[in-house]
């Protein structure tokens, strides 16, 4: 009997498992390598034997409590993680300004203009079908907004343009959009006639003009 | 050449594939003398070398070329060193020429040692690891649209005037659109028997500016594709950048 | 002077960094989420204005000494890294790397340590032509890329070592490669010229080993 319990003891000194602090180190360097989070069973399995996993995790979490990133519990197992109120770290926000495209001015034009409008109203200025994107936009940029609903039949709902709007073009209200006469007399238009009958192709150097008219569409959204 | 030179050379030719350049085979016989690179004896070094490739040739070992031109260069170097010097002669002397053949093998030596300490370091992914789960940086992009007063203002001018007026900041001379190009085509392409460059559909007045020219080439091209899927025109490039060619497609081939 | 200066601190405090404890936690987060070393421009970035990345870094570098994953500089930037000694218990993790030839292994040290070096002077120290294969092997692996042209006749691209082959051997820089002072002091990094009647490489007949001369420059950065 004391034979063999001193071997045991022997044999219990040489497999004895390294001492807490080292095996928290051990945690922590599985936790940080693994491609997921590791249970408390393979932890050991990776460990010396004879190692406490659950009592180094104990002690791991408690050292990196208010640090950058956390152990935490994620299932049956065990992960490191940014401390949630840092996760703004992990993002870059960038913002892109792009120009209105040019149906969406149109429409905002039409609608600053004529409101309220309907839809159908706004396609029969613009001679062209107005498209939900273009509408979305406006109103997700909250230069639109729904007005009241036309006493006509069907009663469609009508576009106004908002607050919002006045404010970017820093207009005090609707009313204040010049006319078309003020535009012109702005130069914003041209008293060019337009050529009066759709020139051929390929007439020489005389086909510079006939391309304004009827062309816009081409390039709608 | 002693017993023990004669085996080392031996040695060296039946791994003669194994040797990286002469310079391995000079470092590799050095050893046999078995002192410190800078007190190595050269003329010993060089008979040794001439040695090895006499017994390859015996054997009908092809070396390459960079062996046997270092021999002939060592069997000079020997002759430099055993008869004694021409006043006369211009170019190094015997000494230089050991003395840099002596740095180029300690330095050889040096390279190996160190690659040997580089590659027995820890080393990322066999001691030490990188983060195994690591968190990608989320881009979070916001698009902000904007508009002036102006563009308004021409927007709705644009709109209200579109058959008495032309905004003049419209200025599109210089666009050639795919239906214009689709109506040049479509009377000429019955002509088209046999592959005519995309270039002849070009209209007139549109090859010199480049802007023009752009812009005529693209519709040509969209309209020509228009008219192959229509299935009037066939349609064919050789290679990258080659001319484009075109050919009308009879009906009901 | 005294408004301005009031102005100044007002916007001073207005965008205060945080203290140096929340800095160093956000520095800590951002290492254990990335796999790859990050600068301490990129850190900067990320952070509030006004953070001084390189204090936080220094502050997290010691709180982590002698723990189970380090803070480690490679090159111009700063990784979290396992402690080596616990490289026993990552056999999942492990990568196998590809095994180099001699010739890669030699050429990589020759870059290594001798760097910028062009291919001559590589062939000049192995006293052998450098084959393609190499090169291209330790490129493909991201160890090397191509540095400035020497300003010599012909005007050579050089081959230096990257901030990869820096990580994957725990280098802080190329100053730090074992022996590197000793191999200095004993002259062995120096290029000294051959005296003119000693055979150089590429006198024989080593057909495949030519590089097309031109070549390089398509890898020039």
């Amino acid at each position: 009997m004391t034979e063999e319990s001193a071997a045991e003891t022997q044999s219990e000194s040489l497999f004895q498992a390294p001492p807490m602090g080292e095996q928290e180190r051990m945690v922590e360097a599985v936790l940080f390598a693994s491609a997921e989070p590791v249970s408390v069973r393979d932890l050991e399995a990776r460990m010396p034997h004879g190692c406490d996993a659950a009592e180094a995790l104990v002690r791991l979490r408690k050292r990196y409590d208010g640090r950058g990133v956390q152990v935490l519990k994620v299932g049956d197992a065990w992960a490191i993680r940014t401390a949630p109120d840092l996760g703004f770290l992990m993002q870059k926000e960038t913002v892109e300004t792009r120009k209105l495209s040019r149906a969406a001015i149109e429409t905002l034009a039409i609608i600053a203009y004529h409101q309220p409008v309907t839809r159908a109203e706004i396609e029969e200025i613009r001679g062209v079908s107005v498209s939900r994107g273009t509408v979305d936009q406006l109103l997700e940029m909250e230069w639109i907004r729904f007005g009241r609903r036309k006493m006509t039949p069907g009663r469609p709902v009508t576009f106004v343009v908002t607050p919002e709007f006045l404010d970017h073009f820093g207009l005090e209200s609707a009313r204040d959009l010049p006319g078309l006469k003020e535009l012109r007399s702005a130069g914003l238009l041209e008293n060019r006639l337009p050529p009066s009958a759709l020139p051929t192709v390929g007439d020489g150097e005389d086909d510079d003009e006939e391309i304004g008219a009827g062309q816009p569409e081409l390039f709608e959204d | 050449m002693s017993v023990v030179e004669r085996v080392a050379a031996e040695a060296l030719i039946v791994d003669v594939d194994g040797f990286e350049g002469p310079l391995d085979v000079l470092l590799t016989l050095s050893r046999t003398q078995k002192v410190d690179l800078r007190k190595i004896s050269v003329l010993q070094l060089a008979r040794q070398y001439l040695g090895f490739v006499e017994k390859a040739k015996a054997l009908r070992l092809e070396l390459a070329a960079d062996y046997l031109v270092m021999a002939a260069w060592l069997a000079f170097l020997k002759s430099r060193l055993l008869l004694p010097p021409d006043p006369t002669e211009e170019g190094p002397s015997g000494e230089e020429l050991v003395a840099h053949l002596a740095f180029q093998l300690e330095r050889l030596q040096a390279m190996r040692d160190a690659a040997a300490r580089l590659m027995g370091r820890d080393r990322l992914g066999r001691d030490f690891f990188a983060r195994g789960q690591a968190e990608d940086v989320t881009r979070i992009k916001t698009v902000t649209y904007t508009a002036t007063l102006l563009d308004l203002m021409q927007g709705y001018a644009r709109i209200r005037t579109r058959d008495e007026f032309r905004p003049f900041v419209m200025d599109r001379e210089s666009i050639f659109t795919m239906e214009q190009a689709l109506d040049r085509m479509r009377p000429l392409i019955g002509f088209a028997g046999t592959w005519t460059d995309l270039t002849s559909y070009m209209p007139e007045g549109w090859h010199s500016d480049p802007v023009r020219r752009r812009s005529a080439t693209a519709s040509t091209f969209a309209a020509s594709l228009e008219l192959v899927k229509e299935g009037h025109l066939e349609i064919r490039q050789t290679d990258t950048f080659a001319p484009i060619q075109l050919r009308r497609k009879d009906e009901g081939s």
